[in-house]
């Protein structure tokens, strides 16, 4: 099969499959449309992995657009290639936004990532939703928007261009908007649905200006171009030089801003704080789309753009990637702490995705290019972000077992569930391990790589948070675990209708391929030979003394909550006791939340809209409606000049003659 | 009369008039047979025009004009004359008023109250708007300008709803107040922007001859009268209040062509007569609308944010839009033109949409006000899933006409901004910043409506049991969806119609410089 | 110029008749009773014609009298009698009317005044002193009014006829419309 | 030789004397004397005129003949509105034509 | 003696021999039973008299007679044969009216008309004051018995005495003006003399404001205006549309020959009063606009609209230009049209139901539709709304005062064309969206009404759109020079 051929049905068959399955919905019945979607997502996969798996280990070749072949692989650096770039709008001579299928190491394993995941979310879907299934008919909607989402989630990944990467970053954006609100008919999917947009949104707006202002100065947006020759286009756009920061605008250089408010647009996506808000509320949603969009695809996709733009981060913008490293440490122990107070289970895997989100970009950050300890973290990151979405997607979808059987999200509901679902148990254990960096699950290996390129960077501080972080990872992880499948057995079940028990296959295989990605991870081809920062080969240097804190920590969280939750007990309740606001606090996610809609509830609607609005009301339409007033008003109060009275309209006769004298001649 | 092919625009509604005339007010099904089958012809007719002017342009016709044609009305000194000609930009109008005539007309199926002087009305509106963008002769522009105000009066004051008598009022006066002002432009522009003894209203020979003519402080006093005049129907601030009030009150069909149509006279005016004509003076004082098109670009968008009529946001939403149009305008480069007239496009049809689908469910709820409505998409699924699509359009995303407009938008205005910046001015930076911050904004208010209305429980039980789209009004939305997303899906065409004459247009900026007080 | 000088029966003539005139027509818009304002009325017109008179303008004076003092001032006692009854002809009028009457003649009076004095440079006409104290002759008149040259007036004493006509047959009509209701 | 400003300063005295009379009057009789009264003044500027300043022709003269004659017929048309006026009201003040009005 | 000269005043002399043949007629018709052929009669006569002159052949440029007494032009023939026309519609009009409410005074109706029309001829041909003043008097004292004309009406008797004693007065204060200009100008009263020797002096000055004055009144110029409205209410409604028609559109034009030849020494914008009547202009439109919006009369409230509309007329004095006079007659003749239509829907109703009340208009669409529809087109042509006639003329008018660079004249009057807009649009209002419980039933017109509101609506939608009229009266026209 030629590439070149089959690249663009991996973009156009699931758009096609949203729009014939957007069409028909009222035609089909749920299970129809899951399976036509299904099938068909199972055919874009095998692309996916066919052409991932080309680029690693074939070899084939594309004709780039000055006419020279470009392969995928020279030597042991792998190329980047474009396997079609099809003009779409023309904006200037230079902006051109082109959309096509841009193929290197990270864009390919993402396509394997997206592929897997998607396919496995819906496969696993046909089961939940239908089971699950308050609504036949909204299935057909569910698969054509899962759909939208692969086809823009591909689309992101491949992008050629910086635009592109921008039109499906907002295609992405909608399509989660549309799976958190799946549940249209509860406020809270409404209310969580709408914060994921707007929230997105806004951070989008500042990509949005990024871009202009980078694509502006640079005259291109091509990824090819800006990242080319260590990004010397941009270096030169901007006159960056050994000794300064180039064009300035308000005392800043115009690279910082540009590059920062583009990582901004990735931040609101990958929900980094201040932009964290809206990834729990998301878990309104249902579980498989949380699974695939809110753990892992879609919000890494701020790594993803970070990593794509990495050269020109590295050389032209590193302080950026220094804010990048210290916001992504904030964000993970916050996320971390916030975690551990949660007891809506769907909620503290959120917190976790943050938290582990966060990693990824704090490996970014500490990266840069140089040798290879410097470039240790971006291969770290990602290598986390293809860990971290196969087990963390699997921990999404046993919750989803779990909450179809309990009916609830919350913990209290749950315990001693091990008994009833042994698979589930396994899964969500090895998960567990796995984030917690456990060996030989695959989370210790990016975990530690991470933690590595921290401290070999000379981020000591970020090390020793991140490792603090670990190990609250590992605290909550298993807090979760134990509370739910130990604890104490909930006597509800014996009452219910339908036991718990394990879930059909459907349900259950995916679980069951998570979990044998997770545990043979070892056992994958070296991240180290082709996703690094030059595409090349690099070694992996293992610093045991920091994998040994690591897992020691991680034991160390792991024994707490075995202590603490393992079993019934009044331990947790007794901790909480002592500082009851400090919990509340924490549970109410520090009050984030409540700042935000400080600001735009009270502020930008109380204040600005209404007054606004006030102001349109009042003062433009009232000045319109007072002219119109006025104008009737004298009308109706000159009615007395008009008296009636032959001798007054005489009287305005000659004065009026007087005075046009009088004016006329004096 | 071949040559005068594009006055068909004129005439097919014309003798829809006619037949609607004889046609007796009781026969309703025939006059809405009439309506469909007329507007299809029109949209037939500006498929036609658009593709023989694709061919043309492509075989390098290099006119300005093309399917020109001219004949003298009033001889002699005054030099009137019925001049007709297209360029990409009134091929790309023409095209979006013959779509939202066809799906305004099946919009309006629904009318029963004297169907046929509401389609007669409607069809005059519509020859007003066809009149405008075929006229490359000013006079013939104003007096279709004119023709297209007062319709609206009887449309709005008759067939409309809440307060119709005040709101057809207001917007008449108001653009009758705008057309105060482009007369005496006009006036100006005719008697001192071409020699003694050789006045024309003739637009291809006044492009040449005003900025010749007419001394610059004159040019500056024209340009000021006739922006305004259009711009007051293009909504710019703080001219825009006839807007909220006109479209809110209006029957559905007429807000559609209303705001989808109307408004774009508004825009292209601007661009046609004040800017293209005196290009000098608007380097000069561009600056002081785009003050004002800034402002209601970001002032429209936060008020729709806190309406509570599904129709006054949208017409608070089309204030922002246009204000784009105009906003983009102003930054007189290639991309923003091109941006603007995408805008013009997207936003017509989007706006459109909107409105058709508001008359929809207003025609079935009997209420526009959000705050009484919920869960709308499980009573009526097609209609409300064409809304999130109009509204998804409106707050920009890809794949949707809205997409592109902005993005061309924002990409030219940051080029002139960046350009003003280097020499100095912060002007245009902050109101391209500003105008950029309304793409949230309006996701906000979009999404409240969704949320709201669509979204939730039913929270009225007396609307769970109303009925979905019915054909016609399902045609309305899917054809106005067709060409919103084909528009979004395929720019290219677009840009494509639209390059073929911009960059000759813009070359008319291209070596002025572009003045900004601060 | 001694006061001697202007004492000549000319002036003196004039004088007088100004101060009929002024006075007469003063009184008559001042009186309270309608038949008196007719006899001030009456003396102004007289005094008029006494102008004319004095301005060798015999036929013009005569035509004054016949038309005026004859026939309008006929026409007005007419009315008078007919519309009033004797002893409650007296109007009270208002002194705010008075005042308001009296603000626009009295500044018209002063700005037409102030100009003509100011401005007026009748004097200095060419034919200024040209006052000749002929007679015009009635001769002179008849082909005036009948002539079709230049200064001369067919035209407008034909379309005299045609006003006369029309009027006589608009006042018939408005005056037979009792006759008619009834 | 009597300067030909002072018949102007008679005629514009008795002009506004009309005017004031027009203005002041109540009753309609009275109203229309003094329109009387005013083209009696013009007729004097029209005769003064003419008199003294251009005596070789009789511009004037005739003028203030005209006006002699339409004065006569525009009195009577209105003596018989007044009348009129006063067959339906029962007076013909100023006071009784004041319906129409605003 | 040069009689002929009566011969190139064709429709002076035809006008004359109409009204003998009408007065003899009228004598010789003495009983009841041939009275009603009179109407036709007089109908026949005036028509035969109408088309006369309508093709009379063209007169080359400008002539006079009597020694510059009497000017004629083509547009001058122009005039006269619009008049004719107009006239003819309003006798249409009244037909009907005649028959049933003044049954008794039918002759006495045609005959002063028709020398009302004549007064009109003298006014617009005179070329010197007298004949302006004899011609301004005819046709102002005969209308003053026309208004009084309706017996049944108090209100018509009131309308005339205001009439008549503010017109005595104007032409007083006029005549005042105009022995000013005999005193100040030369002693000659001939339009071509008093140009020579007018020098703009203040006592010039003063002078022509009082003559101003006293033509302003007839056109109701504000502050001269105030009769106006009294009396179009009161009169008789065909009365009303002849005031505000043929008497007004006369003087204007008389006023614009007067002005610009008599007081313009050369150039317009120069003189004085041109500045004078800018200022007339903006208050005539701003006023008459305004008292117009409070109007619920339609008599009363088209009184107000034609005095703003002579505002608008008056532009066409501003330029001083062949184009401001073409454009002032081309004004004219389309708000001929359309005024007559919309009063004939007025007579037509008022004759049926005696109903002029707006509110009374209320629903009238659905119960004659056909009228309302005629009312709406008039009042849109009155509003300048195309394609309608009233567009252009509005168009044209303005055009021709912008050349004469009174841009901000026309933006004021444009602006006030707001106004304007919104009064005429409250009586579409309540023909087409009002809803009423008492409608005015459903009628049938008489057929001669329904002509002459046939051919008021042809004009008023094609006037517009076929150039050669407009065309051929700028050839006509004549500017200062």
């Amino acid at each position: 099969m030629e590439i070149t051929s089959i690249a663009p049905w991996v973009l156009l068959l699931p758009l096609c499959m949203f729009v014939f399955l957007g069409l028909t919905s009222h035609k089909f019945s749920g299970q129809t449309s899951a399976k036509i979607g299904t099938v068909a997502f199972g055919i874009v996969a095998i692309l996916c992995y066919y052409i991932a798996g080309q680029y690693f280990f074939g070899s084939f070749s594309v004709v780039n657009e000055n006419g020279y072949e470009v392969f995928n692989k020279t030597g042991e650096v792998y190329n980047q290639m474009t396997i079609f770039n099809m003009e779409w709008m023309k904006m200037t001579e230079n902006l051109i936004i082109h959309i096509g299928f841009y193929l290197d190491p990270i864009s390919a394993m993402m396509l394997v990532v997206i592929a897997t995941v998607s396919l496995m979310v819906h496969i696993y879907s046909y089961g939940y939703m239908f089971e699950h299934g308050h609504f036949d008919e909204g299935m057909s909607r569910y698969y054509a928007v899962l759909s939208l989402f692969s086809f823009a989630m591909l689309g992101l990944v491949l992008a050629t261009n910086i635009f592109q990467m921008y039109i499906f970053w907002e295609l992405v954006g909608v399509s989660s908007f549309l799976l958190i609100g799946y549940y249209f008919f509860k406020p809270a999917a409404v209310s969580a649905c709408k914060k994921a947009f707007i929230v997105t949104r806004f951070a989008d707006m500042f990509f949005l200006i990024g871009i202009l202002v980078l694509s502006y100065h640079a005259q291109t947006f091509d990824f090819d171009k800006l990242n080319a020759n260590n990004a010397k286009l941009v270096m030169d756009a901007f006159q960056i030089t050994a000794e300064s920061k180039g064009i300035a605008f308000l005392g800043f250089p115009l690279i910082t801003i540009a590059t920062f408010c583009i990582f901004l647009g990735g931040a609101g996506k990958s929900a980094m704080f201040p932009f964290h808000i809206w990834l729990p509320d998301a878990m309104e949603g249902p579980t498989p789309s949380s699974a695939l969009i809110h753990a892992a695809t879609m919000v890494v996709a701020g790594v993803f753009l970070v990593a794509r733009l990495f050269p020109v981060y590295s050389f032209a913008a590193p302080e950026v990637l220094n804010a990048i490293c210290y916001i992504g440490a904030f964000t993970a122990l916050f996320a971390a702490i916030i975690a551990v107070a949660q007891t809506d289970i769907k909620r503290v895997l959120a917190f976790s995705t943050i938290s582990q989100i966060a990693y990824m970009m704090v490996a970014l950050g500490v990266s840069r290019f140089g040798n290879h300890e410097t470039e240790l973290g971006f291969t770290a990151s990602m290598m986390h972000l293809f860990t971290h979405a196969m087990f963390k997607a699997m921990l999404f979808l046993c919750c989803g077992c779990i909450i179809h059987c309990v009916e609830s999200n919350e913990m209290k509901h749950m315990g001693g569930l091990w008994k009833y679902m042994k698979k589930t148990w396994i899964c969500f254990g090895i998960g567990c391990l796995a984030i917690a960096g456990i060996p030989p699950f695959s989370g210790f290996f990016s975990k530690g790589e991470i933690l590595t390129a921290c401290f070999e960077n000379g981020y000591k501080a970020i090390y020793i948070v991140m490792t603090a972080t670990a190990g609250l990872t590992s605290f909550y992880m298993f807090r979760l675990f134990f509370h739910i499948f130990h604890w104490q057995e909930n006597e509800e079940y014996a009452t219910m209708k339908h036991k718990p028990h394990d879930q059909e296959w459907q349900m259950t295989l995916p679980l069951i391929v998570f979990a044998v990605l997770t545990v043979f991870f070892f056992l994958f081809p070296g991240f180290n030979n082709g996703i690094t920062a030059t595409r090349g080969e690099m070694e992996m240097p293992t610093n045991w003394f920091i994998e040994g804190i690591s897992i020691a920590v991680a034991l160390t969280g792991i024994g707490i909550a075995y202590v603490l939750y393992f079993k019934k007990n009044d331990m947790p309740k007794q901790i909480m006791d002592k500082c009851p606001e400090l919990c509340s606090f924490v549970y109410d996610r520090m009050k984030i939340d409540e700042i935000w809609y400080g600001i735009t509830r009270s502020f930008i609607f109380g204040v600005i809209c209404k007054s606004i609005a006030w102001f349109d009301h009042n003062c433009i339409d009232g000045f319109m409606n007072f002219c119109a007033w006025i104008t009737k008003h004298t009308s109706y109060n000159t009615k007395e000049a008009q008296s009636g009275n032959v001798q007054q309209y005489v009287w305005v006769f000659i004065m009026g003659v007087i005075t046009i004298v009088f004016l006329a001649v004096y | 009369m071949s040559e005068f092919i594009l006055l068909y625009f004129v005439i097919i509604p014309l003798v829809m008039m006619g037949v609607l005339y004889l046609i007796p007010g009781e026969k309703k099904d025939l006059i809405r047979k009439t309506m469909a089958g007329g507007s299809a012809l029109l949209v037939a007719l500006a498929a036609y025009i658009t593709i023989e002017f694709i061919e043309q342009r492509s075989a390098g016709a290099t006119a300005p004009y093309l399917f020109t044609a001219s004949k003298v009305w009033y001889e002699g000194f005054l030099n009137i004359h019925l001049s007709l000609g297209v360029d990409g930009i009134s091929v790309a109008m023409l095209v979006l008023s013959s779509v939202i005539t066809f799906t305004g007309s099946f919009a309006s199926f629904a009318v029963e109250d004297k169907a046929k002087e509401y389609f007669l009305w409607f069809l005059m509106l519509s020859i007003g708007v066809f009149g405008f963008f075929i006229s490359i002769d000013l006079f013939t522009m104003f007096l279709f300008y004119e023709v297209a105000l007062i319709p609206m009066y009887l449309l709005i004051g008759y067939w409309g709803s809440n307060a119709k008598e005040y709101a057809a009022m207001k917007l008449t006066l108001m653009l009758m107040g705008g057309s105060a002002f482009l007369m005496v432009g006009i006036f100006g522009i005719y008697f001192m922007g071409t020699p003694d003894g050789a006045h024309t209203f003739e637009m291809v020979t006044l492009m040449e001859s005003v900025s010749k003519n007419m001394p610059i402080e004159w040019q500056h006093i024209f340009f000021c009268l006739t922006f305004v005049g259009f711009g007051v129907l293009g909504a710019m601030f703080p001219f825009h209040t006839w807007s909220p009030d006109g479209h809110a009150s209006a029957p559905t069909a007429v807000s559609m062509l209303h705001a989808g149509v109307l408004m774009k006279l508004g825009g292209y005016g601007c661009f046609r007569v004040a800017m293209c004509l005196m290009p000098q003076a608007s380097a000069d004082l561009g600056w002081i609308f785009l003050i004002l098109t800034g402002t209601s670009v970001f002032y429209g968008a936060y008020s729709a944010c806190v309406q509570n009529d599904l129709k006054y946001i949208n017409a608070y939403s089309s204030v922002s839009h246009c204000g784009m149009v105009l906003f983009a305008l102003l930054m007189m480069n290639q991309t923003a033109f091109t941006g603007a007239f995408l805008q013009m496009l997207s936003h017509g049809l989007m706006t459109a949409l909107f409105f058709s689908l508001i008359g929809s469910i207003y025609g079935r709820t009997h209420t526009r006000d959000i705050r009484l409505m919920g869960g709308m998409m499980n009573i009526m699924p097609v209609l409300c899933v064409c809304y999130v699509i109009a509204g998804m359009a409106s707050l920009g995303l890809p794949g949707l006409s809205g997409f592109v407009a902005e993005m061309n938008i924002f990409v030219g205005s940051f080029q002139r901004s960046v350009l003003s910046y280097e020499e100095g001015n912060w002007m245009f930076l902050i109101f391209t910043i500003l105008a950029c911050t309304s793409i949230v904004i309006t996701a906000v208010y979009i999404l409240r409506v969704v949320g709201k209305m669509l979204f939730g429980p039913i929270q009225d039980q007396h609307h769970a049991s109303l009925s979905d789209a019915n054909y016609f009004e399902k045609i309305a939305a899917f054809g106005l969806i067709i060409c919103v997303a084909g528009i979004g899906m395929y720019p290219s065409l677009w840009t494509g119609i639209l390059n073929f004459d911009l960059p000759r247009l813009v070359s008319l900026f291209a070596d002025k410089t572009i003045v900004a007080p601060f | 110029m001694e006061i001697v000088e202007l004492l000549t029966a000319n002036n003196i003539i004039f004088v007088l008749l100004s101060m009929v005139i002024l006075a007469g027509g003063l009184l008559s818009v001042l009186t309270e009773k309608l038949m008196h304002a007719a006899f001030y009325l009456f003396l102004t017109l007289v005094g008029i014609a006494g102008l004319y008179l004095h301005m060798n303008y015999e036929f013009l004076a005569a035509a004054q009298l016949s038309v005026y003092a004859g026939g309008i001032l006929m026409l007005f006692i007419f009315a008078i009698v007919l519309v009033h009854r004797i002893g409650e002809n007296s109007e009270s009028v208002s002194c705010k009317k008075k005042g308001w009457a009296a603000i626009a003649s009295f500044s018209g009076a002063v700005l037409v005044l102030a100009t003509l004095f100011i401005y007026g440079n009748f004097a200095n006409c060419p034919a200024a002193d040209a006052f000749t104290e002929s007679e015009v002759n009635m001769k002179l008149i008849g082909t005036t009014l009948l002539g079709t040259g230049k200064n001369q007036y067919l035209l407008p004493f034909e379309a005299t006829g045609i006003l006369l006509l029309a009027c006589i047959i608009g006042a018939l009509v408005i005056a037979n419309k009792e006759k008619e209701e009834k | 030789m009597i300067p030909v400003e002072f018949y102007l300063v008679v005629s514009t005295l008795l002009f506004f004397i009309g005017v004031f009379g027009f203005i002041a009057r109540k009753n309609l009789v009275g109203v229309l004397m003094s329109i009387e009264l005013i083209l009696n003044a013009v007729n004097i500027n029209f005769v003064a005129f003419n008199r003294y300043l251009f005596p070789g022709q009789l511009e004037g003269y005739i003028y203030s003949l005209f006006v002699i004659v339409v004065a006569a017929a525009e009195t009577a048309v209105a003596i018989a509105i007044i009348m009129n006026i006063y067959r339906r009201k029962g007076n013909e003040t100023v006071n009784s034509i004041k319906e129409l009005k605003n | 003696m040069d009689y002929s000269q009566f011969l190139l005043m064709t429709p002076e002399v035809t006008l004359a021999l109409a009204l003998i043949v009408l007065l003899v007629a009228d004598l010789v018709m003495g009983n009841d039973k041939s009275k009603q052929y009179f109407q036709t009669l007089a109908l026949v006569v005036f028509g035969i008299h109408t088309i006369y002159n309508f093709i009379q052949g063209e007169i080359s440029g400008q002539q006079e007679a009597f020694s510059g007494m009497y000017l004629t032009s083509n547009i001058h023939v122009f005039v006269k044969n619009m008049l004719n026309v107009g006239t003819l519609l309003v006798l249409i009009f009244s037909i009907e009216w005649n028959k049933k409410e003044n049954s008794n005074h039918i002759a006495e109706f045609y005959l002063l008309m028709m020398s009302t029309l004549f007064g009109m001829y003298l006014m617009v041909s005179s070329g010197d004051f007298l004949l302006f003043y004899l011609g301004l008097e005819t046709a102002s004292i005969p209308m003053a018995t026309l208004v009084a004309l309706n017996k049944k009406r108090n209100e018509s008797a009131e309308a005339a005495a205001k009439y008549i004693l503010t017109a005595g007065f104007s032409s007083a204060v006029m005549l005042f003006g105009i022995s000013l200009i005999y005193g100040s100008c030369g002693g000659s009263l001939y339009f071509c003399d008093v140009v020579k020797s007018f020098a703009a002096t203040p006592v010039q000055i003063m002078a022509m404001i009082f003559f101003m004055a006293g033509v302003a009144f007839k056109i109701s110029l504000v502050p001269f205006h105030l009769w106006t409205a009294d009396t179009y209410q009161g009169a008789p409604t065909s009365v009303t549309a002849y005031l505000s028609v043929m008497s007004k559109g006369a003087a204007a034009f008389a006023f614009m020959i007067v002005m610009w030849k008599a007081f313009t020494v050369s150039n317009v914008a120069e003189t004085v009063w041109h500045n004078i009547l800018w200022w007339i202009i903006v208050i005539t439109i701003t006023v008459g606009n305004i008292f117009a919006i409070r109007q619920k009369n339609l008599k009363r409230f088209l009184a107000f609209s034609s005095i703003s509309q002579a505002g608008y007329v008056m532009l066409g004095l501003m330029s001083g230009t062949s184009m401001g006079m073409g454009s002032m007659v081309y004004y004219l003749l389309v708000y001929l049209f359309t005024n007559l239509a919309a009063f004939g829907v007025i007579s037509n109703i008022e004759d049926k139901c005696g109903k002029v009340g707006m509110d009374d208009y209320d629903g009238l669409y659905e119960t004659n539709p056909k009228m309302a529809v005629v009312m709406m087109l008039a009042m849109f042509s009155l509003g300048g709304i195309p394609p309608f006639a009233g567009f252009f003329s509005k168009f044209f008018i303005f055009a021709s005062a912008a050349q004469a660079g009174e841009y901000l004249l026309v933006f004021i009057a444009l602006a006030n064309t707001i106004i304007s807009l919104f009064y005429y649009l409250l009586v579409v209002k309540a023909m087409f969206i009002n809803k009423s419980n008492n409608p005015i039933a459903p009628f049938k017109s008489d057929n001669a009404s329904l002509v002459g509101l046939t051919i008021c609506t042809i004009a008023m939608l094609v006037l517009g759109l076929i150039s050669p009229v407009y065309e051929q009266l700028l050839a006509w026209s004549f500017g200062v020079n």
